[in-house]
C-alpha cells in the first residue's frame, strides 16, 4: 500500500481518522455477520425472508460514511443493510426487522425485512417498489434548499433502479435545481437475473452530464475509494454546487433473495471471480499496511463481532410479535379505520 | 363574506394559506408565470417567488414523489395535477408511497400532502380532460378523497387539506369552476372531512351527488316540487372518509335512493353507497337503489353528440327522479 | 389429461401458445435466463430464444408501453408483471393508452396483449408483494380483468386471453401456483370469459368469491356440510366481464349472498356485486348481502401475527356462514 | 444560397428531387393555412378547441420527409399537423378532426383534434397523455424487427415530452436493443409556459449519449437541415445501426392551443424575434435561389392553397356529427358494452 502524496497515509489525505477506519471496519464486519446469520436462520425455517447484503459492504460504508449523521438524510433501498448500520442502526435492530417483531424500528413488523426507516436516525421509510426513494430524495434536497440548511440528501439504489421512470425524474429535478442531492449507483451487474447489458443503455455514469451535472464511476469493493468520490461529492453539495451521481461497481456474494437460486443466471466462475475482490479481506490489508490493525487484532475483532451479532439475533428471536390489535392502527393520523 | 366562483375560491384559499403558513408551497405544471391553466395559482409567482411556487417539469410521477419528499421534511406541499386525467403517471407514488408511509412505519413518517386535480366533464374536453377519477383512489386505504363544489366547501375543506396530517385528493370539478357563484366568509373556517351536506330537504327520494353532478340534480329537483314529488339532495362533497350516516338517515325518510356521478358506474362510488345501504338499511328499502352514472365506454367523447349522450343533464336526471318517485 | 398445479399449467400454456402462434412472446423482468421469479416461463429463453423471450429493463411502465407497440404491430405480447403490487408505474399506459386505443381510434386500432399478474396474499410477502389489484383495474372500460384459480381455469382462460382481441389483464394467484392442482387436458380448449362456475351446489347459502377466497369458501362449506349446511360457492373466474346471472340465478335460489375478496372492502368487487344483486334482485334477499374483505388498511402486514389478522381463512370464513345461514 | 460541394444543390446533395421540394412547400403551406383557418373558426365560435402548429412547419415536414411513406411507422404527437399531412392526411382530414365529424379518419369524432391516428396511413393513435406514443414507437420499432421488416418508425414529442419516464423507458430500451427508432424532439423552448430552463436539465440532443446512442441539434427553421439530420439517423436505422436522437429547435408563434394565452410568460419581443426566423419564408427563398419557383409561382401557390383549404373547412364543416347511437362501439373487439 503506497504511502500518499506527502508522505500521508491514503485515509489521512482524506482525512479519515484511525477512529473512522475503525469505525468502518466494524460496519462492515457487522452487516457481513448478520448476512451470515440470517442466512443461516433461514435455512433453520426462523427467518422466512432474507436480502442479502454481502459483497455490498464497501460501496455502502464508505459512501455512508461521507454524510453527517444526525445532520443529512438517507433515502437508501433493501440492499442497505451495511449503510444502515453506519447510519444508526444496531445489529438488534436488523434482528427484530428480520423476525418481523414489534420492535422494529423500520416498521414494527408490518414490512418485509430490510425495507428500512427510522425519523430519528434521518433514515426515510423505504418500501419494495423500485426507485421511489429517490424522488422522495428530490423532495426532501429541495425542502433543505428552501429552508437553507446545511443538510444533504443521499439516496442509494441498484444498477437497476435506474430503469424507472422516478430515477429520470429525480436525475432531471436534481439538474434544474442544482439539488444537495447525491444519487449513489449500487452497480452490481445483476437485477435479480437480468444482466446490466439488457439493464442500462450506455454506461450509468454517463446519464449525468445529459442531466447537466457530473457522473462518476469508482471500484465499489474499494472502501478508500467510494469514501472518496463520495466525500468530494458531499463537499460540492454542501458548496451549494449541485448533485452528483455516483457508481460503485460491486457484486452480490448470494442470490437476490432468500426466494431466488442465482445458479440459473450466475456463471459460478464470476461469482468466484469477484469473491477474491472481498471489500472485508481487502480493507483489512489496507488497515494492516497502515499498521492500524494485525492479524491477531482482526481476529480478535472477528470474533466478538460473531459473538454480538448471534446474541443479538437470539435476543431480537424471542422479542415480542405485534399485537394484532394494533393491526389498524396508524393508517391516517386523526381517523381509527376499525 | 365575498361573493367568489369555485377556482377564485381555490385561488384565495391557497393564497391565504400560504400567506399563513410558510410550509406551506405549490408546486406542478405551470403553476408559475402562468399562473395555473385554470388562473388558481394566479400572481402567485410574484407574491411567494419561485422557491414556493414551483413550476416542474411534466413529470406527474415527479410532482407527486417530490411532494412526499417536501411532507417527509414537514413542508405542505399543495401539487397540482392540470387535468385529474392525468395523474395515472403518478399513479404508482400516490399509491404504493403517500398512502401507504405512514401504516407501513408504524407512525413514524406521516405525508401530510395536498393533490389538487380538477376533474369532471361537459367542456368539451373529450376523453382526457373530462375525467372522473375518485373511485380508483378512494378505493385505497390510506388516502382521503374530497370533492367539494360550492366556493364555501372549497375554501373549508382546502384548508382542512392542507392542515390533514394525511395525503388528501382535493378533486375540483373544472366545470363548476366559473359555473359556480357562492358567498364565502373572509374569515378562516374549516369544513370537515366525512360529513355531507343536505343541500334540499324532500321526503320522496334521496338523490345522493357530489361535484358538479349535485348541481343539476338540485335543478331538476326544485323542477320536479312544481309537480309535488319533494327530493331531497345530498351532497356528499367527501368520498372518503364517506358520510354514510347522512345517507341513511335520509333513507329512513324516504325509502327511494338514487345516486348520481360522472365516473362509470361499475365499481363506481354508486356501488360502495348502494351495497352500504344495502348492509345498513335493506328493509327500509321500498325499491332497488338506482345508479345514475355514464355507460361503461373509456371516458367522455369531443362530439357534441357524443358527449351528450354520455353526460347525465338535469333533464334526464328529472326524468329519473319522476320515474323512481312514483315507484 | 395431465395433473398440474397452477403455475405449471401457466407455463406449458404459454409454451404451447408460443409453439403454435409465432406472433405470441413473453417479456419482463427475469422472464428469461430465470424463467421467471415464479418459474413460469422456465426454459423459455432456450427454447424460443431471446428475440421471443424478452428480459427488459426494471420499468413496467415500459413493459406495458412496449406491449401496446408489439400488439398494434399484431404481435401477440403476453407481459409479465413480477408482482401485481408493482403494476402501478404501468398504469397510465394501461389505463389511459391501452384501454382506450380502440374507443378513441374509433375501432381502427386493437391491443391484443396480456398482462399476467400474480397477486394475492398469505405469503410472508407483506405490503408489497400481497396485493389484490383487480377492483382498480375492472373500474376502468376498455380492460378485461380475469382471476382463474385451477390448473383448468388457467389453461382456458389463457389461452382465451392471448387470442382476445383486447387487453386483458391476467391476475394469478400466487399461492395457488403450487398449492392447488388439479386435470388439465393436454388438447387445446378454452374457457370463455364472463362464465363464473359453481363449484359447489347448495339451497341455504351463495357464497361468491374468486382466486384463493373461493378455495377457502369450498374448505369452510364442506365442513358446514356436515352440520347440514349447504352453500352453494360461485367462483367468478373472470372479474370484468362480470358472470352476474349466475349469481342471480342462485340467489333467487338461497335468497342469502356472502360476497368474499382479498382486495380491500370499500369499493371492492363486492360492492358492484352487492349493488347488482340490489338492483336486480331485492326482492329475493331475505337478509343484507355480506362483504367479506380485510380492513381498510394499506395491504397485508409482514409479521405473522398480523398477516393473519389481515386476511380471511377457512376458520374464520366457516364461521361467518354458519352465522348467515341461520339467519 | 451556396451551392453544394461538386457543384450541387444543396437538396440534391440531399438526394432531393425538385418534386421533393414543391411537395414539402406544398405540406408547409397547408399546415400554415389550416392553422390560420382553424384560428379564425375558433373566434367564430366554429371550433371550441385548437391546437397550432405554426412555427413548426420546417422541423415537422423536414424531418417526416426523410420516411418511406407506406412503409416506415410514425408516432406523432397534437402538434403535428403538418406531420401528418406529410404522412397522408388531407386538409378536409383535418378539419373534420377540427370539427369533431364522424368521418375524422382519427377518432371518429371522439377525441379532441389533433390526436392524429390513421391505421391506413401508418399513423398510430395518439392520445393527450404526454409521451406514451414513444413507448409505442418502441414497441412497434421492436416488432419490425423481431420480423425482420425492413421497416423504421419515428416517433415525435416536444421537450416537455422528454421530462415523463415514458420518454426515458424508451430511449434505454433503444439503445439495448439498437431499435430502428428515430426519437425527434420538436423543441419550442417552451412546455406551455414553462420554460425549457426548468424543463431539461442539460440539453436534450446530449441525452443520446448517456443511452449510448447518438444525439444531435439541428436548427428546426432550416427545413433542409431537419430533412437531412433526420435522413442520416434513418439510413442508420435502416442499416441496423439503432436510433438516433433528433433535437430541432423551433418555436410556436401562437398560444399552446385556443384555451392558452401566451402574453404571461413569452415576452412579445421574443416571439417576434422567432417569426422572423419563419422556416416557411426561408424556404421560399431558398427554392427561388436555386430556380425551382419564383415570386408569382409562390404567389399562385400560396392563393390556390388557401382556397382549397378554406374550401376544405367548408365541407368538413358542412359533414355529420356522429351518431349517438354509435357512441358506444368499440370498447371492445367482441364485447357490446351497451
Ligand atoms: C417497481 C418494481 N418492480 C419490480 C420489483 C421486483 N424486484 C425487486 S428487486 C429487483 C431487482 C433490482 O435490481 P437492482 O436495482 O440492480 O438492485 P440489486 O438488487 O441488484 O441491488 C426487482 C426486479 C420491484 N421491487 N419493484
Ligand atoms: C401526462 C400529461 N401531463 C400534462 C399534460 C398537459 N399538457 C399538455 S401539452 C403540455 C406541454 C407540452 O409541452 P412540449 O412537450 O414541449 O410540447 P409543445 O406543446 O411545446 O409542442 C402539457 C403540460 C398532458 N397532456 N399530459
Ligand atoms: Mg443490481
Ligand atoms: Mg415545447
Amino acid at each position: 500500500m503506497k504511502p500518499g502524496k506527502q508522505g500521508k497515509d491514503r485515509h489521512t489525505e482524506l482525512g479519515l481518522k484511525e477512529e473512522d477506519l475503525l469505525g468502518m471496519y466494524r460496519c462492515m464486519l457487522l452487516a457481513r455477520f448478520c448476512d451470515e446469520r440470517q442466512w443461516s436462520l433461514n435455512r433453520q425455517g426462523k427467518a422466512p425472508f432474507v436480502i442479502p447484503v454481502s459483497g455490498h459492504e464497501g460501496a455502502q460504508v464508505g459512501s455512508a460514511w461521507a454524510f453527517e449523521r444526525g445532520k443529512d438524510i438517507f433515502c437508501p433501498y433493501y440492499r442497505d443493510m451495511a449503510l444502515v448500520l453506519v447510519a444508526g442502526f444496531t445489529v438488534y435492530d436488523v434482528f427484530l426487522g428480520l423476525f418481523g417483531k414489534a420492535d422494529d424500528p423500520s416498521s414494527g413488523g408490518r414490512q418485509m425485512p430490510a425495507h428500512w426507516g427510522s425519523k430519528a436516525r434521518n433514515i426515510i421509510t423505504g418500501s419494495s417498489p423500485i426507485s421511489t426513494q429517490v424522488l422522495h430524495a428530490a423532495g426532501l434536497a429541495l425542502s433543505k434548499k428552501i429552508k437553507h440548511e446545511d443538510a444533504i440528501v443521499g439516496t442509494w439504489f441498484g444498477e437497476g433502479g435506474t430503469s424507472e421512470g422516478d430515477w429520470h425524474g429525480a436525475m432531471n429535478f436534481a439538474g434544474i435545481h442544482a439539488l444537495p442531492l447525491i444519487f449513489v449507483c449500487e452497480n452490481n451487474q445483476y437485477a435479480i437475473s437480468v444482466h446490466e447489458s439488457r439493464q442500462v443503455a450506455g454506461r450509468v455514469y454517463k446519464r449525468a452530464k445529459g442531466y447537466g451535472f457530473p457522473g462518476v464511476v469508482g471500484d465499489g469493493n474499494n472502501i478508500l475509494e467510494c469514501y472518496k468520490l463520495t466525500k468530494e461529492a458531499v463537499d460540492r453539495a454542501r458548496a451549494g454546487e449541485g448533485p452528483t451521481l455516483i457508481e460503485l461497481r460491486t457484486y452480490r456474494y448470494y442470490s437476490h433473495t432468500s426466494d431466488d437460486d442465482d445458479r440459473t443466471y450466475r456463471p459460478s466462475a464470476e461469482v468466484q471471480e469477484w469473491k477474491r475482490k472481498d471489500p472485508i479481506p481487502r480493507f483489512e490489508r489496507y488497515l494492516k499496511s497502515v499498521d492500524v490493525l494485525d492479524d491477531s487484532v482482526i481476529e480478535e475483532v472477528r470474533g466478538a463481532t460473531k459473538v454480538e451479532v448471534t446474541e443479538a439475533a437470539k435476543t431480537a428471536e424471542a422479542a415480542d410479535f405485534p399485537d394484532p390489535s394494533t393491526a389498524a392502527k396508524n393508517v391516517f393520523g386523526d381517523i381509527e379505520v376499525v | 363574506m365575498t361573493v367568489k366562483n369555485v377556482v377564485q375560491a381555490v385561488h384565495d384559499t391557497l393564497h391565504e394559506a400560504m400567506m399563513l403558513d410558510e410550509r406551506v408551497l405549490v408546486l406542478g405544471e405551470d403553476v408559475g408565470a402562468r399562473g395555473g391553466v385554470f388562473r388558481a395559482t394566479m400572481g402567485f409567482l410574484d407574491d411567494f417567488g419561485p422557491e414556493r411556487v414551483i413550476d416542474t417539469p411534466l413529470d406527474e410521477c415527479l410532482i407527486a414523489g417530490l411532494s412526499i419528499g417536501l411532507a417527509l421534511d414537514d413542508m405542505r406541499p399543495v401539487a397540482e395535477i392540470q387535468f385529474a386525467d392525468f395523474i395515472y403517471p403518478a399513479f404508482n407514488q400516490i399509491v404504493s408511497e403517500a398512502a401507504r408511509i405512514r401504516y407501513r412505519s408504524n407512525g413514524d413518517f406521516g405525508v401530510p400532502m395536498v393533490i389538487r386535480a380538477p376533474y369532471g366533464g361537459g367542456v368539451h374536453g373529450a376523453l382526457y380532460h373530462s375525467q372522473s377519477i375518485e373511485a380508483l383512489f378512494a378505493h385505497v386505504p390510506g388516502l382521503k378523497v374530497v370533492a367539494p363544489s360550492t366556493p364555501y366547501d372549497v375554501k373549508g375543506m382546502l384548508i382542512h387539506a392542507i392542515e390533514d396530517p394525511d395525503p388528501v385528493l382535493f378533486l375540483e370539478h373544472k366545470k363548476t369552476y366559473r359555473l359556480i357563484k357562492g358567498e364565502v366568509p373572509d374569515d378562516r373556517f374549516t369544513v370537515p372531512f366525512g360529513v355531507a351536506e343536505v343541500r334540499r330537504q324532500g321526503d320522496d327520494l334521496t338523490c345522493v351527488a357530489y361535484g358538479l353532478m349535485w348541481h343539476l340534480c338540485l335543478e331538476a329537483a326544485e323542477r320536479l316540487a312544481g309537480e309535488g314529488i319533494e327530493i331531497e339532495v345530498i351532497d356528499l362533497r367527501s368520498i372518503y372518509p364517506l358520510d354514510m350516516d347522512t345517507v341513511l338517515q335520509s333513507v329512513g325518510k324516504t325509502g327511494k335512493v338514487m345516486v348520481v356521478h360522472e365516473d362509470n358506474k361499475f365499481l363506481g362510488l354508486g356501488a360502495e353507497i348502494s351495497a352500504q345501504i344495502g348492509e345498513q338499511a335493506l328493509s327500509e328499502l321500498d325499491c332497488p337503489v338506482v345508479r345514475i352514472a355514464p355507460p361503461h365506454v373509456p371516458a367522455m367523447p369531443y362530439s357534441p353528440t357524443l358527449e351528450h349522450w354520455y353526460l347525465p343533464d338535469a333533464d334526464r336526471l328529472e326524468q329519473e327522479m319522476r320515474e323512481l318517485a312514483s315507484y
